[in-house]
């Protein structure tokens, strides 16, 4: 049996990655993906809550957050494409109009 | 087998708003740049989904006397006089942003029915965070506002300065919303659920509710963080407020008026049933002391944050993005107090007073929101008055200057927190209030004192922008000088709420 | 006229802001003539003034008194009330605003409209400051005040009008706010006492703390800190009069007229209003420091504007000097004290309000205020030169002027305190350096030889300045010769406020100082 | 160590690495797959733990449909790599290792507390569609609903945003 | 009645300032001269009135007129009311009296005047001053007279506004007069705080000042009890209130510069009248200066040094004016140290017979200066007395009065001053003698001086055929020798020099009479036995009409009142000062005759430097420290800097904010992160810590 405390490690670990993710990457892109993952170590996290409990609200929790992630990910890469049209580029350090 | 419970009628004016949302997507779809009626529909929608609330307002009062919670899908929702009280924040938000968007919308050609639509969408989700009983609603209905903000933030999807601001929005909201989501996920594992009544009894006998084991105090606590984290981000408190200036600068000013009130002030309601109904000093009385001495340091450093970073901007709109974090400042001394009526008139005032303001600086900013530099605005007062006059009481109430709402509010948190015992809070509050006088006359300096550019176009005031503006300085000095009437409602309504939990 | 009585004060209160709607109604309908704005706002001044006469005859009228609820579940009322401590104020505003309104007649030519529309609302929250008993009716009309006298200088001020008006805000906002958490304390405080019967009345409050005394020591010490410093910045008690010279500099004549004759009294009625009879206590532990100050004040005030080179800046200065008169003889807590206190508040606000309208005169002809740009006008302008000796002597305080009654009973008063007669003393010598600073501008601005060639063609006075002039100068002579007209008038309400005090007088007392 | 123990070893290994692949990778076609390889993993994790139904729609709906709309703009956009300019601001880098160790220090220490979940009477396992499907319809019937409106909202969204000027 | 005195001067001022600009000389003078003709004659009444009352229990004959009261709070009580005692009634019969003839004088004098009515208001406004000064029946009611007085001073002596100096001569004397003004306040105050009233008469239920201090313990005769709050610190302060009106040291250095007034105003405010008050109002109190032998010691020592400094300085001027200005100090001086040696009814006398000859000499001096086309200087006179017979005459009686010729008024009043503070019973020890001395030394400089006077404008050369017309060199004599006249057309100085007309010699003649015969109302007891016993009651009419209300201060122990029963030894030292007086007219008139340009040490010239002096000790560095130090460098910088430095600094903290957001998306993630952990470090902790 593997003990919930590792799932909760490897969520935890995989959350870390993916945070450092978005302000080490410099791509849009990849900044959303890096956020895809964080979404899905909590979506671990969850499910193995929800699995060790023997409670199901967690995986639908799941459910739902996969559906936010969608929407999440069709909205942002419809912004990718308009500022890409605008700018020609997805570096996010060129994307600093608005400062100070 | 449990009763479904659906109790369809207590979430009418969550139906009433999404079906306008839809509605005006469809007649949209059918009648091209018809503006004004997509104007009429929404402005019936929100009119036909407060007089539900209206309605909802009486039966939750009769249900507060039996001390009996109206709750709907099973569990999902909770009606109570703090969702209703909120709910009619966001009506009058929408209400506003709908008709002060007109003229942007119309000037700049931009389709209609998508913006309304998503006003109203964001307006659903920011209802459902209000009315939430469950922590899944409250991330849906945040998502759901957040989504449309980010989509509303880039409308000019041509201008680089909108899709920034959209793009800056949607990264940091999303990274803040997988904070939240880490904070849930945990809450979930430390008390097996995500229903607010469960973790409440559960928090307070600090024990699992599924396996009844006692409670990991460790996750309740990062959980704690990390909502506060999400919340704070969305509130914008100090140091999750980096995005604001940025990001309302960037949007078209009117959507910035709409952003900088209603996702606030639903952030507000999540923040407040979460955070003051279950992490509550009944449940545990170490966690609220924790959270309560957190949020002050995050009170006052959000404050002088957002008004000494305000005082040297040269821009409009980030004079009021900071502004607008200060004001989450002073609403979060309210929340302190664990008072949720005066940080909903606060947010009432501050949404009024706030989109008010924006929807003039869209007017004199012109089209495309070109001269939001204060610069440009040089000698403007004396050529467009009623216009600057209108700015000026904005300013003032935003100021805490008596007869405007902007007074009252803050003079109702105030008294709140200093009854509470938060004296070293209101007094830094006070003092910053007296400092943000200066950022926000600078406008009134540079329209009235200065000597006139001939070159300066005179803005042009349509209808739209004209009514809105009326109406938010209607509703600006109607809070400021008979707040009475909702101030009474209010305390009704929280003494009902006082003996509910009881 | 009995029927009258219980609408005065709201029609005092609210006639200019009617006055103002209907001008600006008139604007939009009839269209531009400035003329005719002038004489509306002339007209409403006039009638307030008029309307406030009774004031004088009807005060302690039970039947004056209007006091409905406002706010009910935060107890707030829309209390006015008028008693003998703020019926001259009253009478005070009423009587400079025409005057103020007269003298921006020719100053004034830019942006009329909005120029006298603020001069009206000012006088609605001057008014509304001294008739209002409810705390949060005073706050609101004491903030609002704020809005109009920022635009008067930022608009119609001089060079650094931008600097001033800020500064004036600011200054006075920082006092105010921290004025509103006292306030807010007290409301609570006294709620708490009155088992929840929570009111922001001042009057019920004032009488409840008087016959309990239910604020600790430490309560009392820092609401009489937090009152203190809104009102001392406004006074302006040393040292936080910086803003004083800037603002009035850069105002407009009206501006400054409004800010010396009306302004400035707030403060001290502030004074006298909340913080002797609300933390009578702590006003004793505060009365020798706040002495000091106001002794320093007087003398520094005198020194430096000895040696201005600006008139409107040597009138400011000596505006902080003659304040310190007002405080020193308020904090001595014997009855001629304050008494003259009051009093010295009315003089000050007629003499330096005078002053400031000579100044503008001798401004508009010329455009300059420094001192060495004139000299000699007396050849010129010899009725001006003499209503401005007349001004000059009353604020130097010679007798029979009305400047000497009150500063006679201040310095009596405190001389006659319990607290050391080296008060007195001190402050007496800044009676010789008002002579010196008064007499030496008067000197070089009137008389002796033309040396600016430019001053040869002066006109003298025309008939509206004499209409200004005139009135405040029989004033002046008519407060010296009778002022037991005013004094017998108010001396109920001192001694009330004076038995307060005294009834709470620590045991050990500051007398060991003596 | 049990078989399940190593399964879950090697998974996990694999996850994180794919996870460390995402951020690392210069290319964010590469990243978009290590993201694949990730949810594959995680899917596998899933099933694991018994939730199979959401096992199967991590891999059709994330891996398959998101995913692929990743990778569809990258191809579409025609992006390389990161943009090989010179990253103005080194410090993130030297930033983010303190940072990510210090959260998940902070996590993992928290999980010290975690006790494994003990039921007095042995519960049934869940996770299939079964389950899933009767709580969706029933506690979760109205955030299911909501879905819907979420779903049209990011239709129209999407639309606003990427739609091309009619001129 | 006593109201009649008061106001009709009133009347007369405002009717002249309101209207008078349109109205012809003649209507002016009329109407300037009749209301205080008026006063004169109500005086008189008063004063018989006066005569014909039954005395009070005190034996004081009083009579009293309440207007209404002006101040009354908190138990200080100020009536606006006049009171005619003996010694007010005395008083205002010599200055209604006085400024009658001076009125008269300048109706001629300043005929042709620009602004004539201007300056007939100054004047009849002064004589109200003056007046309700006198009569007030309390110390407020006096100090209103008081600095209403110096109101007028300062109107007078700036008559000339034109010219700079006059100007600041006036101010001069307004601020200087102020600084004593403030001992004077300070005085009153505590009076009241000992008394609980202010009042000079009793009232029903309250008594008078006087009846309560007379009941008082008389002060020790200690430097202590100058500051020990009691009678002689009232004294004190009194005393500063008189030293800056009746210009004693150290504060008499306005009254030569106040000379720039018309000589008319010369005449009757800083001569006869208004210098004259700081005595009348230490002799109003001797009941007070009576018990305080420590302030009288002051007062005399302060009187005899001013007398004699005062009158050194006079030895060398030369302007007409300013000799006379000097020798009116030092005159001053000889009141003060009869009133210090506790003899108020000497030094009173004295005020009176010095407002004869004094009013005389500058009117005289005025008709020299008329003749002369207002020149001063008397460098560019002499040999006047073939042109200026009359005025000759008259001074010349002056001079002898002032010298002290024997049986004159001076000689009288000077005399007997100079006896009482031999015999003196309230000062210490040998202080008498000294004073004696000293004023017996005064006395024969005094001498010197005036005959100089007479002689260099009267005799010898007729220097003023030599002056150029337009030559208004200052030969060292300061910078206000010259009083400038637009209108008045020199017309060259060839003519000779004309008497003036009836309206100015007339006053002259009679005041040379009361001069001459003033002295004889007031004979010393010691010569008494001279005069035939049925005339004692006349000739020594005026101590005993003032015995009641003055008090002979009598401190045991001092001798002096052994002395004071010696009618030999004062015989004696009446012949003394007599011969001392004779000797020194004599000295006088040898030696300026004979040189009448003789040229004194430059110190005397510059009045010891004492004006220099005060522009630098005080002066100077009070504006400089009030420039430099409190505006520039507290005010602005130190106050204000703080201000705006706070402004500042929150601003700079505000950009430094701005900072924080250079527009970076990734650093922002940074910042929630960051935030995001201390958050959770932060719950840890707490957590961590139960």
């Amino acid at each position: 049996m593997v003990p919930l405390s590792w799932y909760l490690a490897l969520s935890a670990v995989l959350f870390t990655i993916g945070a450092v993710g978005v302000f080490v990457k410099r791509n849009v892109i990849s900044i959303f993906m890096c956020i895809e993952l964080m979404l899905n170590a909590v979506n671990l996290t969850l499910i193995a809550f929800s699995s060790f409990y023997r409670e199901i609200s967690g995986q639908l929790f799941v459910f739902i957050v996969m559906t936010v992630a969608a929407a999440e990910a069709g909205v942002g890469l419809a912004l990718v494409i308009a500022i890409f049209r605008n700018r020609q580029s997805l570096n996010s350090d060129d994307v600093d109009l608005l400062k100070l | 087998m449990q009763p479904l419970n659906i109790n369809y009628h207590y979430v009418l004016p969550h139906i009433i708003i999404s079906i306008t949302g839809i509605m005006t997507l469809l007649f949209g779809a059918l009648n091209k740049k018809s503006y004004k009626d997509l104007v009429f529909i929404n402005v019936t929608g929100i009119f036909t989904a407060g007089v539900a609330a209206g309605k909802l307002w009486g039966i939750v009062t009769d249900a507060a006397k039996d001390g009996k919670p109206l709750t709907a899908f099973r569990d999902m929702v909770l009606l109570d006089h703090m969702s209703l009280a909120f709910i009619f924040i966001f009506l009058v938000v929408a209400l506003l942003a709908t008709l002060g968007s007109l003229s942007f919308l119309e000037d700049e050609d931009h389709s209609p029915e998508e913006f309304y639509s998503l006003i109203m969408f964001a307006t659903s989700g920011m209802m459902l965070m209000a009315s939430a009983a469950d922590m899944v609603m409250i991330f849906l209905g945040l998502e759901i506002a957040s989504i449309s903000t980010y989509v509303l933030a880039g409308y000019r999807r041509t201008d680089l300065k909108s899709n920034e601001s959209a793009l800056k929005y949607f990264i940091l909201g999303s990274f803040s919303t997988a904070f939240l989501l880490y904070g849930i996920a945990l809450l979930y594992g430390a008390t097996g659920s995500t229903n607010l009544e469960t973790i409440t009894s559960a928090i307070k006998s600090s024990t699992n509710s599924i396996t009844h084991q006692p409670m990991n105090m460790a996750f309740l606590y990062i959980s704690v963080a990390m909502l506060l984290v999400g919340f704070g981000f969305k509130i914008a408190t100090a140091p999750f407020q980096v995005w604001t200036p940025d990001v309302y600068q960037g949007a078209p000013s009117t959507v910035t008026g709409f952003m900088a009130t209603g996702p606030k002030a639903a952030a507000f309601v999540a923040f407040l049933r979460v955070f003051v109904n279950v992490f509550s000093g009944s449940s545990s009385f170490e966690l609220h002391n924790t959270w309560v001495e957190v949020l002050q340091v995050l009170a006052i450093l959000t404050m002088i944050i957002g008004n000494l970073a305000a005082l040297s901007q040269t821009d409009i709109k980030r004079v009021l993005a900071y502004s607008s974090i200060a004001h989450a400042g002073y609403a979060l001394i309210g929340f302190l107090a664990g008072d949720w009526t005066s940080v909903a008139f606060y947010m009432l005032t501050y949404s009024i007073m706030n989109i008010g303001a924006f929807v003039v600086v869209s007017v004199m900013a012109g089209k495309g929101d070109e001269r939001t530099d204060l610069e440009s605005w040089a000698g403007m007062g004396f050529k467009s008055l009623g216009l600057s006059m209108a700015l000026l009481v904005f300013m003032l109430s935003m100021a805490g200057m008596p007869l405007t709402g902007g007074f009252m509010g803050k003079f109702f948190v105030f008294k709140t927190a200093w009854d509470k015992g938060f004296h070293v809070v209101v007094i830094v509050a006070v003092l910053n209030s007296a400092a943000s006088v200066y950022y926000y006359l600078r406008p009134m300096v540079m329209l009235f004192f200065r000597e006139s550019d001939e070159k300066t176009p005179t803005p042009l005031l349509s209808w739209g922008a004209y009514i809105t503006i009326l109406l938010a300085l209607a509703g600006t000095f109607y809070l400021g000088l008979m707040p009475g009437k909702i101030l009474s409602l209010l305390d009704a309504a929280n003494t009902a709420a006082v003996s509910l939990s009881r | 006229m009995d029927a009258l009585k219980p609408y005065l004060l709201n029609i005092l209160v609210f006639l200019p802001i009617v006055g103002t709607v209907i001008m600006l109604m008139y604007d939009q309908i009839v269209g531009k003539s400035d003329e005719t704005l002038r004489r509306m706002a002339l007209f409403f001044t006039l009638l307030t003034f008029i309307a406030s006469l009774p004031l004088i005859w009807w005060t302690g009228d039970p039947s004056l008194i209007v006091n409905v609820p406002w706010i009910e579940s935060l107890g707030i009322n829309y209390h006015l009330e008028v008693d003998g401590l703020s019926m001259w104020l009253v009478l005070l505003t009423t009587f400079l605003m025409p005057i103020a309104i007269l003298s921006g007649w020719t100053a004034v030519h830019d942006k009329v409209r909005e120029y006298l529309a603020f001069m009206l609302v000012l006088e609605t929250g001057m008014i509304g400051v001294f008739l209002a008993m409810d705390m949060i009716l005073f706050y609101l009309f004491w903030e609002i005040m704020l809005v109009p006298m920022y635009f008067l200088i930022g608009v119609w001020g001089g060079e650094r009008r931008i600097y001033a008006a800020i500064k004036f805000v600011l200054y006075t906002m920082v006092g105010s706010l921290l004025m509103l958490v006292a306030i807010i304390a007290l409301y609570l405080i006294h709620g708490d006492h009155q088992g929840g019967k929570a009111t922001f009345d001042m009057m019920v409050i004032t009488k409840n703390l008087a016959e309990s005394n239910f604020l600790t020591p430490n309560q009392q010490f820092w609401m009489f800190a937090a009152f203190g410093l809104a009102f001392a910045i406004k006074v302006p008690l040393f040292p936080f009069h910086t803003w004083l010279p800037d603002a009035h500099v850069e105002a407009p004549t009206a501006g400054s007229v409004i800010l010396a004759g009306v302004l400035l009294k707030m403060g001290t009625y502030g004074f006298m209003r909340f913080n002797l009879p609300m933390f009578p206590e702590a006003a004793h532990k505060f009365a020798v420091p706040i002495m000091v100050l106001a002794v320093i004040g007087i003398i520094y005030g005198a020194l430096v504007a000895m040696v201005q080179p600006d008139m409107k800046k040597l009138i400011a200065y000596s505006s902080v000097s003659h304040l310190g008169f007002v405080m020193l003889g308020m904090f001595a807590f014997t009855e001629m004290g304050m008494q003259g206190s009051l009093y010295q508040m009315l003089n000050h606000g007629v003499s330096s309000g005078a002053l400031f309208l000579v100044v503008g005169m001798i401004y508009e002809r010329r455009h300059t205020r420094q001192i060495s740009e004139f000299g000699g006008i007396a050849t010129p302008m010899p009725v001006f030169s003499t209503l401005f000796l007349i001004i000059a002597f009353s604020s130097i305080g010679l007798p029979l002027l009305n400047g000497f009654v009150g500063e006679f009973l201040i310095l009596n008063g405190t001389f006659n305190s319990t607290y050391p007669r080296a008060f007195a003393a001190l402050a007496t010598t800044g009676v010789i350096l008002s002579a010196v600073y008064m007499l030496w501008m008067v000197q070089r601005v009137v008389f002796g030889e033309i040396t600016n060639e430019e001053n040869h063609h002066l006109s003298d006075l025309n008939f509206r300045e004499k209409c200004i002039l005139v009135p405040i100068v029989l004033l002046i002579i008519f407060m010296g010769v009778y002022p037991s007209f005013f004094l017998s008038r108010s001396a109920e309400q001192i001694k009330q406020i004076r038995t307060v005090v005294e009834t709470h007088k620590p045991t050990t007392s500051v007398a060991t100082l003596k | 160590m049990g078989l399940e123990q190593i399964f879950f070893l090697i998974l996990a290994v694999l996850s994180v690495g794919a996870g460390l692949s995402v951020i690392l990778q210069k290319s964010p076609l590469y990243s978009a797959f290590s993201l694949i390889g990730l949810f594959a993993c995680l899917a596998a994790l899933y099933v694991s733990l018994q939730a199979q139904f959401l096992g199967a729609i991590q891999i059709i709906v994330y891996a398959g449909a998101i995913m692929v709309l990743f990778i569809f703009v990258i191809m579409l956009l025609n992006i390389r790599k990161e943009e090989s300019a010179l990253d103005k601001y080194k410090y993130l880098y030297i930033l983010a290792v303190p940072f990510a160790i210090t959260l998940a220090a902070e996590i993992i220490y928290a999980l010290r507390f975690v006790q494994e979940p003990t039921f007095k009477t042995e519960k049934p396992m869940i996770g299939d569609s079964q389950s899933i499907g009767y709580g969706l319809y029933t506690t979760y019937l109205m955030p299911f609903e909501l879905t819907s409106i979420l779903i049209l909202l990011a239709i129209v969204g999407s639309v606003v945003l990427a739609r091309r000027e009619k001129d | 009645m006593l109201r009649v005195i008061v106001f009709a001067p009133l009347i007369g001022a405002t009717i002249l300032g309101l209207f008078g600009k349109k109205m012809s000389e003649r209507i002016i003078a009329l109407i300037a001269c009749s209301s205080i003709a008026v006063s004169v004659i109500a005086a008189f009444a008063s004063f018989s009135k006066l005569l014909s009352q039954t005395p009070d229990a005190a034996g004081v004959r009083r009579l009293s007129d309440t207007l209404f009261t002006w101040i009354n709070v908190g138990g200080f009580q100020a009536d606006f009311a006049f009171m005619m005692d003996p010694l007010s009634g005395v008083m205002i019969l010599f200055v209604t009296g006085v400024g009658l003839l001076i009125h008269i004088f300048a109706t001629a004098y300043m005929s042709g005047e620009d602004s004539y009515y201007r300056f007939f208001t100054y004047l009849n406004l002064f004589m109200f001053m003056m007046i309700t000064l006198v009569l007030g029946d309390n110390y407020l009611m006096m100090f209103v007279g008081w600095e209403g007085v110096g109101l007028c001073s300062y109107l007078l002596i700036g008559y000339y506004f034109l010219k700079g100096y006059a100007g600041d001569a006036a101010k001069k004397a307004f601020v200087v007069n102020r600084i004593g003004d403030f001992g004077f306040a300070l005085g009153v105050m505590l009076i009241f705080y000992h008394f609980n009233t202010i009042s000079f008469i009793d009232k029903p239920g309250v008594a008078s000042v006087f009846t309560l201090a007379t009941k008082l313990q008389a002060d020790p005769l200690t430097t202590n009890a100058l500051f020990a709050g009691g009678l002689t610190t009232i004294a004190i302060l009194l005393f500063i209130g008189a030293t800056g009106k009746s210009a004693q040291i150290p504060l008499f250095v306005w009254l030569p510069d106040a000379m720039a007034g018309p000589t008319p105003v010369s005449a009757l405010i800083h001569a006869a009248t208004m210098v004259t008050a700081g005595v009348y109002m230490i002799v109003r109190s001797n009941m007070i200066f009576g018990k305080a032998p420590m302030a009288l010691t002051i007062v005399a020592i302060v009187g005899g040094l001013t007398a004699f400094f005062a009158a050194t300085i006079g030895l060398s001027q030369w302007n007409i004016k300013k000799v006379l200005a000097y020798s009116t100090v030092s005159q001053l001086g000889y009141m003060f140290l009869a009133c210090g040696a506790g003899a108020f009814a000497a030094g009173f006398f004295h005020v009176v017979t010095h407002a004869f000859f004094k009013a005389l000499l500058f009117l005289g001096s005025g008709s020299v200066i008329h003749a002369m086309h207002h020149d001063e200087d008397m460098r560019n006179m002499g040999g006047l007395n073939k042109y200026l017979k009359i005025t000759f005459f008259t001074m010349g009686a002056g001079t002898l009065a002032i010298a002290g010729f024997p049986l004159l008024s001076g000689f009288f009043s000077k005399d007997e001053i100079l006896w009482k503070v031999r015999s003196s019973t309230v000062l210490p020890g040998s202080l008498g003698t000294i004073l004696w001395l000293l004023g017996l030394l005064t006395a024969a400089i005094t001498a010197i001086y005036m005959t100089r006077m007479m002689v260099i404008t009267f005799f010898g050369e007729e220097r003023f055929r030599n002056v150029k017309h337009d030559d208004h060199h200052g030969g060292g004599h300061g910078h206000d020798d010259h009083k400038g006249h637009d209108d008045h057309g020199h017309g060259g100085h060839g003519k000779d020099p004309h008497e003036s007309p009836l309206a100015m010699t007339l006053p002259l003649i009679i005041l040379a009479i009361l001069s001459v015969v003033g002295g004889f109302m007031g004979i010393p007891e010691g010569l008494l036995k001279f005069v035939p016993e049925s005339l004692h009651h006349t000739t020594h009419a005026f101590y005993e009409f003032l015995a009641p209300v003055i008090t002979t201060p009598v401190i045991p122990g001092n001798g002096g009142e052994h002395l004071a029963e010696d009618h030999g030894a004062e015989l004696m030292s009446t012949i003394l000062s007599s011969v001392v007086a004779l000797i020194a007219i004599g000295i006088g008139f040898v030696v300026f005759k004979g040189k009448p340009m003789l040229s004194m040490p430059s110190f005397l010239e510059n009045k010891y430097y004492i004006d220099e002096i005060y522009d630098a000790v005080i002066v100077n560095p009070l504006k400089s420290i009030s420039t430099n130090v409190f505006w520039k460098f507290f005010d602005v910088g130190i106050i204000d800097g703080a201000v705006n430095g706070l402004a500042k600094l929150v601003n700079l903290i505000g950009v430094g904010l701005r900072q924080m957001q250079p527009g970076l998306t990734r650093l922002y993630a940074a910042f929630v992160f960051g935030g995001a952990l201390f958050l959770i470090s932060w719950f840890l902790y707490v957590f961590s810590r139960q």
